[in-house]
């Protein structure tokens, strides 16, 4: 069907969720209660500030895939044409993954895969 | 179970001559939405019985059986009564964020679904990067999840999203780099082109070991995106209580809840497309007598049938394993998992060159 | 107590477990301090569920005061009886018939077993695997159908009574529990193969939570906890009390201190508990169940103290008497207040998943620790 | 060692020191002055070792409190009762939770339940009552006139 079923399914998608919450809007009488609003944690009211700086250690993970991932996605048009190109594909991508492999040596010997 | 094959072609034909091109193409649409939310709806109703009667099944038990027979319209119970709960929005939370994170995370399940074929010619768009565009989509439901948990103000909706996104995104390369053993193999990202080129056996029976291990990679890395047990770290009930959707109430955790089952059923379609064929019948060439009886079953009964053997193997798991930890988590998909499908790829390369896989 | 709560200068957060939270096992409140996901400081907050029994005993008769301690260990409430009613005894000076002994024994022991399966199946679903918690809580209905046949109860016994115990054994006991021996015995094998084999299990408790020996007598770590780090702390075996210097057991040591260790030696212990009931289930001696006691009980002035070795460690009973028929001041020393005093120094510098796991194997129960 | 070779080794080790009469273990009741010198006398002195303190608690006598320590010895098995004497009005007593950190805890539970003051404790504040809670529900004069149990 082409490029319009994405646009479709994405409809489908919001009519869907939207019509849910909408039907449980029409039937669900809500009540007001000052403690409903607050913050579950384990029935204990959260004092301070949520949204702060965290540890870095989730954003090394986030920095590495993302290097690993961009060369990924140029192994797939590699991928498609291997069988074609022979051997020469062989040793290109034994070079790719070589380069790749001193990365993440080096990402590993620096401890950015150590979870903080 | 009826087959879809052609049903497709037949409908296209009879709308075309009875209401001409441009209202042909808008019937279309309306009935490929339809069709969506439909099989959205029933598949999250139906993986959810099954995922209980499954946990019943392990765990010595009956299950569901009250509410009609043998239980089966208990999730559908359960979801009424789901969209009967009020909505809460916490105070402190940012509002906009918290209510389109749900939203966002059905689209894009919702969107994964184009390429996948549920049957032979039953399919919603055929795209040329298929596969690529399956890996590249899945991988956005992370943000919902980080939306969801940023957006609740709540601490340990935090720490739900931030692991689940550390998660998500390391198991994305080994997905992926399981996927290109199967793309080199078949020299095509199309996934019709992938499903026909296993007419002559699945990858799985005719790629030899390190499709094998190529298969065992996928499994463990779906299990993991899906944030799934023993990788549901993001919703740790134990150590979270219920981690980035601990603040979601009512039909938002319901769509929540459903989009995580979806994700379930379009990894596991994705698995049993490159790896079982999809809805390709099990084939053994030479046998041209047994291919033919194979060629009976209909073919959106071979591709459920390998799905829900998935679906039925990630439910195995759940219910079997204790969680890891979070470093533990990590520390396999990049000190395991990457290395071994990167060296596997190797293998798959050197395979495809000399054409051992024929 | 709320002040405190929330985040401190240096960015780390500050975050409640409990006191209703899945993996506390009741009204237990944690504070835990996390930079990133570890931890640097848990501060356990108690008293959701103090009922001041020590006072309530203050007003109640030796013989009413039993009853009220089933409720502080409810998952070994007959071991707290016996080390009640073994105080009460020393400070009367009364000589128990050996049938009472042994059938106090017996019930000890199914008691350690069912507290051990619960425990087993709790610390499966800590960490994320829920399928276990059935499994032991099939074998543990029928432990507890034994109880309710003899004592009438299944969770509170209060079958213990000052001079023995309160009637004598269901006819149908022996037959019973020899039956759950043979099916114990057949089914056992099956956590081994679900839980202590599966490597995610052994990767999640080795070398967490360790506590070093002297750390652990220093914490007063006893049970299990102690065991664990290599401390000899079962009082069976150290203080025999009734008939356990007759029987045949294995104190059950591990030397690493972890969690991994803790989880050996509750297993280690299933099986000898086992092997006590298997000695004793055919030689239970014919006799009185009871001895014979004034109505009135008054324990002459003075302090008597007795130890008993419940399902998480050592419990003292410490009671102060003025010679009246109500104990003047009695104190538990109860084995999961100690334990749980050390559980900041074990999980400090470990994961969130860590500290379930050290909780886990702890094997807190909260009205233990409140009383 | 058993009673009386402890009694013969505490005789040696401080003076004046006397002993409750007709108990199970050695019973010694000192004074709240220099307990503390005491108590690291019982920890450290090679032939007592008193390592574990396996109980701590307070009594109220009316006219007075006591704090009563039950110690244990891992390494040789024997055990001795500490019972010290200290005002009601100005109940103060040295802590002893960084010899024995298991004291911490039930050092926390006697000063909640029957308001010993512990001098040097490093946290010391209720434990189980909220921090707002008025007297001490141990002690023997302690009135509740909501919560009581009365036979």
């Amino acid at each position: 069907m082409g490029v319009t079923s994405l646009l479709i399914l994405t409809l489908a998608a919001i009519v869907f969720s939207a019509g849910g919450i909408l039907v449980s809007k029409i039937f669900v009488k809500g009540t007001e209660n000052i403690q409903k609003g607050q913050a579950y944690e384990c029935g204990v009211p959260t004092v301070g500030q949520t949204w702060l700086q965290l540890n870095v250690g989730y954003y090394l993970f986030a920095l590495i895939f993302l290097i690993f991932d961009v060369e990924l996605v140029f192994l797939y048009p590699w991928a498609t044409v291997v069988k074609e190109i022979g051997w020469m594909a062989f040793i290109d991508i034994l070079i790719f993954f070589f380069i790749l492999f001193l990365g993440f040596l080096y990402a590993h010997k620096k401890g950015a895969l150590k979870w903080m | 179970m009826i087959s879809l094959e052609g049903l497709t072609t037949l409908l296209q034909a009879w709308l075309h001559d009875t209401l001409g091109e441009p209202w042909a193409f808008a019937a279309q649409s309306v009935l490929v939405g339809i069709a969506a939310i439909t099989l959205f709806a029933v598949l999250g109703l139906a993986l959810v019985y099954m995922e209980r009667k499954v946990a019943a099944l392990m765990q010595i038990r009956l299950g569901p059986n009250r509410v009609g027979p043998k239980g089966i319209f208990q999730t559908s119970a359960d979801t009424l009564k789901l969209v009967m709960k009020e909505g809460l929005t916490p105070n402190g939370a940012d509002k906009f964020l918290f209510n389109l994170a749900p939203f966002m995370v059905m689209i894009a399940a919702m969107l994964v679904l184009a390429p996948i074929a549920f049957a032979r010619n039953f399919q919603i768009w055929d795209l040329s990067i298929g596969v690529l565009y399956v890996a590249a989509i899945s991988s956005v439901a992370v943000i919902g999840i980080l939306m969801a948990g940023w957006s609740s103000n709540n601490k340990y909706s935090l720490l739900g999203a931030m692991r689940s996104a550390a998660q998500i995104v390391s198991y994305e390369l080994s997905a992926g780099l399981s996927i290109l053993a199967i793309v080199i193999l078949t020299g095509s990202l199309r996934i019709s082109d992938i499903i026909n080129s296993q007419a002559d056996g699945w990858w799985i029976i005719k790629g030899h070991i390190p499709v094998l291990i190529a298969f065992i990679v996928f499994l463990i890395a779906v299990t993991a995106e899906t944030n799934r047990a023993p990788f549901d770290l993001a919703e740790a009930e134990s150590e979270l209580t219920a981690g980035f959707h601990t603040e979601y109430s009512g039909m938002k955790f319901a769509l929540f809840f459903l989009a995580e089952y979806i994700n379930i059923f379009i990894g596991c379609a994705i698995g049993a497309t490159l790896f079982f064929g999809g809805w390709m019948p099990f084939h053994i060439s030479g046998w041209d007598s047994f291919n033919h009886v194979m060629d009976f079953i209909p073919s959106s009964l071979w591709f459920f049938g390998k799905t829900m053997f998935l679906i039925f193997l990630i439910m195995w798991f759940r219910w079997t394993f204790p969680r890891l930890r979070i470093d533990q988590l990590l520390n396999l998909e990049w000190k395991y998992l990457l290395p071994i499908s990167m060296v596997n790829l190797l293998i798959v390369t050197f395979m495809a060159i000399m054409g051992w896989h024929l | 107590m709320l002040e405190e709560v929330g985040t401190n200068d240096q960015g780390d957060m500050i975050i409640n477990v409990g006191p209703q939270h899945p993996s506390t096992h009741g009204v237990l409140h944690l504070v835990i301090t996390l930079n990133g996901e570890t931890i640097k400081k848990v501060e356990p907050h108690l008293g959701y569920i103090h009922r001041s029994i020590e006072k309530m005993c203050e007003s109640l008769s030796y013989r009413q005061f039993i009853y009220v301690t089933s409720r502080m260990d409810y998952l070994s409430s007959h071991i707290n009886n016996h080390g009640c009613a073994l105080c009460v005894e020393k400070g009367m000076q009364i000589e128990i018939p050996t049938r009472a002994q042994v059938i106090r024994v017996l019930m000890d022991e199914l008691t350690r077993l069912a507290s051990h399966l619960l425990w087993w199946g709790a610390l499966a679903m800590d960490l994320g695997a829920f399928t276990p918690f059935f499994y032991s809580f099939r074998e543990r209905e029928l432990i507890n159908e034994l109880m309710e046949d003899t004592c009438g109860a299944r969770l509170t016994m209060n079958y213990i009574v000052p001079g023995g115990v309160m009637m004598d054994l269901h006819p149908d006991f022996q037959r019973k529990v020899k039956e759950f021996l043979k099916l114990f015995k057949s089914k056992i094998h099956e956590y081994d193969d679900l839980v202590t084999g599966n490597i995610i299990f052994q990767n999640r408790t080795k070398g967490v939570g360790y506590i070093s020996k002297e750390d652990a007598i220093s914490f007063g770590c006893t049970g299990p906890t102690g065991r664990g780090s290599g401390l000899s702390c079962d009082i069976r075996k150290l203080y025999p009390y009734e008939i356990y210097n007759q029987l045949q057991f294995d104190e059950v040591i591990e030397t690493s201190g972890d969690s991994w260790a803790r989880y050996k030696v509750r297993v280690g212990e299933m099986v000898q508990s086992m092997h006590i009931i298997e000695q004793l289930i055919d030689n239970i001696p014919e006799g009185e169940f009871q001895a014979k006691t004034k109505a009135v009980l008054k324990l002459p002035k003075g302090d008597f103290y007795t130890r008993v070795e419940t399902a998480r460690g050592e419990l003292g009973v410490y009671i102060v008497s003025e010679g009246g028929s109500t104990p003047y001041r009695i104190k538990f020393r109860s084995p999961g207040f100690s334990n749980l005093s050390a559980l900041d120094h074990m999980s400090r510098g470990g994961k969130i998943g860590d500290l379930m796991a050290t909780m886990g194997t702890l094997d807190l129960v909260i009205p233990d620790i409140d009383r | 060692m058993t009673k009386d070779e402890l009694k013969i080794k505490f005789e040696s080790l401080q003076e004046g020191l006397n002993f409750e009469e007709g108990t199970e273990w050695l019973t010694i009741p000192v004074e709240s002055e220099g307990f503390k010198k005491f108590a690291l006398l019982l920890r450290n002195d090679n032939e007592l070792q008193f390592d574990y303190l396996f109980c701590l608690t307070a009594v109220d006598w009316k006219t007075h409190l006591s704090v009563v320590y039950h110690f244990s010895s891992t390494v040789f098995r024997h055990e001795v009762v500490i019972k010290v004497k200290i005002d009601k009005a100005n109940p103060i007593v040295d802590t002893v939770c960084e010899i024995w950190r298991t004291a911490e805890f039930h050092e926390r539970e006697a000063y909640d339940l029957l308001g010993v003051e512990f001098v040097g404790h490093p946290d010391l504040r209720r434990l189980f009552l909220t921090p707002d809670h008025e007297g001490f529900p141990l002690r023997k004069d302690y009135e509740d006139p909501i919560n009581m149990i009365k036979l």
